[in-house]
């Protein structure tokens, strides 16, 4: 079994990168403390604006604080918002699509509607649009990305288990008395579950790259958060003198986003192998 | 085809007539006097009551609601308190230059995307696509703000080719169309190739090979024209993301268009403002999405026969 | 022998037209006015084409959907005018058994759980219902070793023997089997029916088996019902129905079954009696077949046939009594 | 054997898997007469269908290793290059697929798709529209004139395959391939369509390779009969033969195990054991792990190939009895 599993993932070339790369990344956002030289708000008042050096290897910004250090720091916020937001969206996305297709008739129809609402308004409008009326703030930029997104886990949920109900081992257990819960849970979701864990590491740098967007449009996570989103926003005016402070933060992005757009491929081929590109 | 398209048509409405709602309801389902959430400072409470008259709160949730929508249908958006302006002035001046970065950017993205998704698809495994899958893989995930600020970099600032900022002259679009264009084409690409090499899976490819067709017909009329249809909603689902992106761009760039308006009015409060740009969006989007059904429709008889309703 | 199914112009409406208001849509008779009694240790064979309402009959039977009027009875208990406690009961002595062999089983469960997942609903203790899962597994000839298994590591013939035996673990008196060995390879299909028989004559079951497979039916059943548009349209015994049809649609149906010899071969053009017809032409009050039967008269048109006892037990709805002479081919 | 219209020699399919190379056909020859219906009988994953993609060349896969040679007509069709094969696909060669919903373009008329067969064969537009009509109604599609502007949704399953088989016919191809033609079919329909086969090999002399795994159709149509088991051919006969003297043992077996009696005159024989799946070379005869009679050299040497008659002729270690 253990052994089917490595070679399956030594031919699963993504899967294996990918899973590499967002290890380092929970890595980065677990142990900050332990590897960044520096903790994210330290300011190193006479090494102000200092271009990558020996000391500091990623320069230094307008406060003195070390870049290095900051961007290692941005990767908990980062994941901290996609997991929230995750498991946000999940909560709502997946109950809702299981009663919709299990139940179907009006509550199928309501569910499906309000869904379709969310996608008649780009996403990242509507999010900015929830923040006016709860406010700014990396937490109300969570919730609003989750009001926003939960529709896609509906979707999906609520086609397979379509599909699913009407499949013989359902009907057979509904013949022998099991009840909706049970059918639901034991039957539907476990079979669903491939599907929603594809998606949720497709959605996972959606979500990243949305909401450090929302941050560096000054929306989101708030000084002196070292948001990768939001120290790109604080350097943007000195691009022409210092314009380090703009690509590190930027690459951390990148290759975080990178690292799970991978992983979710190599999970998709996996799993899916329909699906295969 | 007729009820297919007024059923369509219907759906559309409701979903904007449900919008209208939700965005007329924003300034009153937050906490505290909307009075207070419009104005900067602190009033008395005299002029607070006379303004409350003025902008009617003092009437029924309903007919505040028909008020404030009939004065939409009128081309009466309400007005700015920031800018202290009429909202739909501030649109004549912006919604122009938003619709232009969009289009151009989908024209683009159309060009690049579906040809490279379509010969990926059709050299499956070969050099160029794995190449192609790269890049787009590489491309996809870098976030349409960090592009515009590397473009920014290299090109404004190092090179010093191209302006960093402002509107006007036509290399001002270059950086923003690029930073606009580059991952959601990327992303497009995929899709593209997905789509094709789902239709080439099919058996009436098979078919048509049996049938004694060269294979260039093959590729023309069975796989092209049936993969059309799925690149038709692949291109229209783009461009809510695309206004969504023009919304980053705008700001940083500094473009006067609805993006950047709406950055602007959310961080001021400005809410009139806001509740415009959002409804504006949203019946821009429900219109692609029924445009997009449309076409699927005349390209794919089957959805005609299956939601034409009746046999 | 007592009867254990009891249905009296059982009835089973489908919407297919949706319409803004409710008399504008239009609806079809899946199942139309079906009276059919089966009685205890027989094995009844259920026939017909796709489209017929033999499947939904079984899920009406089943209580998977409820019907639209007349009488169901499954052991004496009520099916239609439904209290949930009631139904609960009646699926007690009910088991049944669906087609494709790697549908019938939860993929993300073992064999172990999927079996003895209806004695942990009714109460039973785990160990206890673990024994009786290996018990039931022999049953269908399949050794212990297959619980941990999942389903998709079995071959289709081992999967549908697995659904047998979750059938069987409730001790059931009844067994609907909805084309059991329609998507099974030849000598596997073989292996099953004889399952399939051995329990039956073992624990004295009584067994619906819905087919469109006369070979099927000819090997297994004891009585055979013809199914046409959601109509019975003959009953009997199964020599009877086989040598000796009267319904039209009966004798143009075992026309066109291929006979397992080519010497048998049919070499003469064969008419078809009925094009691909779908149910939204039925018409309340006339024979289903009146427009290409050769034999219709005037009544067929404008009067719906009821069942009529021909010779002792065998039934047909049709207007015209078939001369034996032409019902034999 | 002068008058094979296509003769299959030594061929041999193999698909490369994750664990080596699978063997889907192994060493199977036979050869179809002009105008014979040929049946190639088995159950699934013999390899039966295996071989009609590769007469037609049709496998889209590139994972793929041929071995042996397919002639059409004197034409070596595993040599043969795409140009070539393009010109015996259609005019040569048609093929019908099991599932005609899917196997017509669901956005063309029925009555276009047939046309541009038609036309592929450098007809005209206008002409090539009559002629569609004509064919539609050789199939006994009725009121064929309007049904050819039907999308393939709007026709029922028996005649979505009517359709397919007037589409393959409207080149006047010297084989027809039916790979499982009817299964998702009805009885009733079933029947009509394999009368129209019949009839047009009748019309046509056009040979039938029928793959199937329901013997009601064998007996009901076919002249010979090929029996396939895990990827080799082993037994081969007219249909009387084959039914009447099934001497392979898995050949017996498997028409025993046919449900052609009642419960009440004993049961059916079975076949126990499965399939093997069988990887890179094998040795001995396939069948022997099942094999009621097998013997020691069944399971280390190849089967010899041992004449029963006239055209029939097995492959097996029995000695043919008298």
């Amino acid at each position: 079994m253990m052994k089917k599993t490595l070679r399956a993932l030594a031919r699963n070339k993504n899967l294996l990168v990918g899973g590499i790369m967002v290890l380092i990344v929970v890595v980065m956002a677990l142990f900050a403390g332990l590897i960044a030289p520096y903790p994210y708000n330290e300011a190193h008042l006479l090494d102000k604006m200092k271009p990558p050096c020996a000391a500091y290897p990623f320069g230094t910004d307008d406060f003195g604080r070390d870049m290095l250090s900051r961007v290692i720091y941005g990767a908990q916020p980062a994941l901290r918002v996609a997991l929230l937001a995750m498991i946000i969206e999940m909560g709502i996305g997946i109950t809702l699509g299981l009663i919709a297709g299990y139940y179907g008739g009006v509550v199928d129809h309501a569910v499906t509607f309000v869904g379709d609402l969310t996608w008649c308004v780009p996403p990242i409008v509507l999010t900015m649009a929830v923040i006016t009326m709860i406010g700014k703030g990396l937490d109300n930029v969570i919730i609003a990305t989750a009001l926003v997104s939960w529709a896609q886990y509906t979707r999906i949920v609520r086609a397979k288990t379509q599909a699913l109900r009407g499949m013989a081992f359902v009907e057979t257990a509904v013949a022998f008395n099991e009840r909706d819960s049970a059918i639901l849970l034991r039957y539907i979701l476990p079979n669903v579950m491939p599907s929603i864990i594809v998606l949720a590491s497709l959605s996972i740098p959606q979500t990243i790259m949305s909401t450090t967007a929302l941050s560096f449009l000054g929306m989101g996570a708030q000084p002196p958060s070292p948001d990768w989103g939001l120290a790109l926003s604080a350097s943007f005016r000195f691009i022409t003198t210092a314009p380090w402070l703009a690509v590190f933060p930027g690459l951390a992005l990148v290759f975080t986003v990178f690292a799970f757009n991978l992983f979710g491929e190599g999970l998709r081929d996996m799993l899916d192998p329909r699906l295969k590109v | 085809m007729g009820r297919y398209c007024i059923k369509k048509l219907l759906q559309g409405l409701l979903m904007i007539f449900t919008v209208s709602v939700l965005v007329f309801l924003m300034l009153h389902m937050m906490p505290g006097d909307p009075v207070d959430l419009m104005m900067d400072r602190k009033v008395d409470a005299s002029k607070k009551e006379a303004m409350r008259v003025q902008y009617g709160f003092d009437k029924p949730l309903p007919e505040q609601y028909f008020n404030w929508l009939g004065g939409i249908l009128h081309g009466d958006f309400g007005t700015s308190i920031r800018m202290r302006q009429p909202v739909s002035k501030l649109f004549q001046a912006r919604i122009p230059v938003t619709l232009e970065l969009c289009g151009i950017a989908m024209l683009l993205e159309l060009v690049i995307a579906v040809p490279l998704g379509l010969l990926s698809a059709y050299k499956k495994d070969s050099l160029f696509d794995r190449i192609v899958m790269s890049l787009s893989l590489f491309f996809a995930a870098i976030p349409s703000f960090w592009t515009a600020v590397m473009l920014i970099l290299i090109f404004g600032v190092t090179l010093k080719w191209l302006p960093i900022s402002g509107f006007g002259s036509p290399s001002n679009y270059v950086l923003p169309i690029a930073a606009m264009v580059m991952g959601w084409t990327a992303s497009s690409i995929r899709m593209t190739k997905t789509e094709v090499l789902d239709v080439l899976r099919e058996k009436y490819v098979l078919t048509a090979y049996a049938k004694g067709l060269p294979h260039r017909s093959v590729m023309v009329r069975h796989v092209l024209r049936n993969a059309l249809i799925l690149v038709t909603v692949v291109v229209f689902m783009s461009i809510p993301w695309l206004i969504g992106g023009a919304v980053i761009i705008e700001n940083i760039f500094v473009i006067p268009g609805m993006g950047s308006l709406l950055t602007q009015a959310i961080l001021n409060q400005d809410f009139a403002v806001v509740q415009a740009c959002v409804l504006l969006i949203a019946v821009l989007t429900v219109i692609c999405n029924l445009m997009s059904d449309i076409i699927t429709a005349i390209l794919d008889p089957r959805i005609r026969a299956s939601m034409g309703g009746g046999e | 022998m007592s009867v254990v199914i009891h249905t009296q112009d059982l009835t089973k409406r489908f919407q297919i037209a949706p319409g803004l208001f409710r008399r504008s849509a239009r609806y079809v008779n899946a199942v139309d006015r079906v009276s059919l009694d089966i009685r205890e240790g027989e094995i009844v064979g259920l026939i017909g084409e796709s489209g017929s309402g033999k499947t939904t009959l079984a899920r009406v039977l089943l209580g998977l959907t409820p019907a639209t009027e007349g009488v169901a009875q499954v052991n004496g208990r009520d099916i239609v005018s439904v209290r949930r406690a009631e139904l609960r009961k009646m699926r007690e002595d009910v088991a049944v058994v669906f087609q494709d062999p790697a549908a019938n089983l939860n993929p993300r469960q073992t064999v172990e759980s999927s079996i003895i997942r209806p004695l942990v609903i009714r109460g039973m203790k785990k160990a206890e219902a673990r024994r009786k899962a290996a018990e039931a597994l022999e049953k269908v000839k399949l050794d212990a070793s297959y619980l941990r298994a999942y389903p998709h590591q079995l071959s289709g013939g081992q999967q549908q023997r697995i659904a047998i035996a979750r059938a069987m673990v409730l001790d059931p008196r009844i067994m609907i089997l909805d084309e059991p060995t329609s998507a099974l390879d030849i000598s596997v299909q073989a292996q099953v029916l004889n399952l399939l028989l051995d329990l039956q004559e073992e624990y004295h079951l009584t067994y619906l088996v819905i087919t469109h497979d006369i070979n099927v039916i000819r090997y297994i059943a004891d009585r055979i019902a013809v199914m046409y548009m959601g109509r019975l349209v003959e009953i009997g015994a199964a020599d009877d129905v086989l040598e000796h049809p009267i319904h039209p649609y009966t004798i143009n149906l075992e026309q066109f079954v291929p006979a397992l010899d080519p010497n048998r071969r049919s070499d003469k053009r064969r008419s078809a009696l009925t094009e691909e017809k779908t149910l939204a032409s039925q018409r309340p009050d006339a024979c289903i077949l009146c427009e290409s039967c050769p034999y219709a008269v005037d009544r067929c048109a404008h009067a719906r046939p009821e069942l009529t006892e021909y010779t002792p037990g065998h039934f047909a709805a049709c207007n015209r009594r078939v001369n034996e002479d032409d019902s034999s081919k | 054997m002068n008058d094979a219209l296509l003769e299959v020699n030594r061929l041999s399919v193999g698909y490369k898997v994750e664990d080596g190379w699978l063997s889907a056909v192994h060493d199977v020859s036979f050869a179809i007469r002009k105008g014979e219906f040929f049946a190639l009988v088995g159950e699934s994953g013999c390899g039966k269908s295996t071989i009609a993609s590769t007469i037609m060349r049709l496998s889209l896969d590139h994972n793929e290793r041929l071995e042996g040679e397919v002639r059409f007509e004197g034409h070596d069709l595993i040599r043969a290059t795409e140009p070539e094969m393009e010109a015996i696909r259609g005019s040569g060669i048609g093929m019908i697929f099991q599932n005609p919903l899917d196997s017509l373009n669901p956005v063309y008329t029925v009555g276009w798709q047939i046309d541009e067969a038609l036309r592929a064969g450098g007809m005209d537009a206008r002409s090539a529209r009559k002629r569609t009509v004509e064919l539609m109604e050789a199939v006994q599609i009725p009121d064929a004139a309007r049904r050819a502007n039907a999308f393939p949704h709007e026709l029922s399953g028996g005649m979505r395959q009517r359709v397919m088989i007037a589409m393959m016919l409207s080149r006047s191809p010297r084989l027809l391939i039916a790979d499982e033609p009817t299964t998702a079919l009805d009885v009733t329909v079933e029947a009509q369509i394999l009368e129209i086969m019949k009839d047009m090999r009748d019309r046509t002399g056009a040979s039938v390779l029928m793959i199937t795994h329901n013997f009601g159709i064998v007996a009901e149509t076919a002249d010979h009969v090929g029996i396939m088991y895990a990827g080799e051919l082993v037994e081969c006969g007219s249909v009387y033969e084959i039914f009447a003297r099934p001497s392979h043992p898995y050949s017996f077996a498997l028409l025993n195990a046919l449900p052609r009696r009642r419960k009440r005159d004993g049961r059916i024989q079975t076949i126990e054991g499965t399939v093997p799946r069988i990887l890179g070379e094998s040795r001995g005869c396939r069948f022997a792990n099942r094999c009621p009679r097998a013997m020691d050299c069944c399971r280390t040497e190849a089967p010899p190939r041992r004449e029963l008659g006239a055209d029939h002729w097995m492959r097996c270690h029995l000695e043919v009895n008298a």
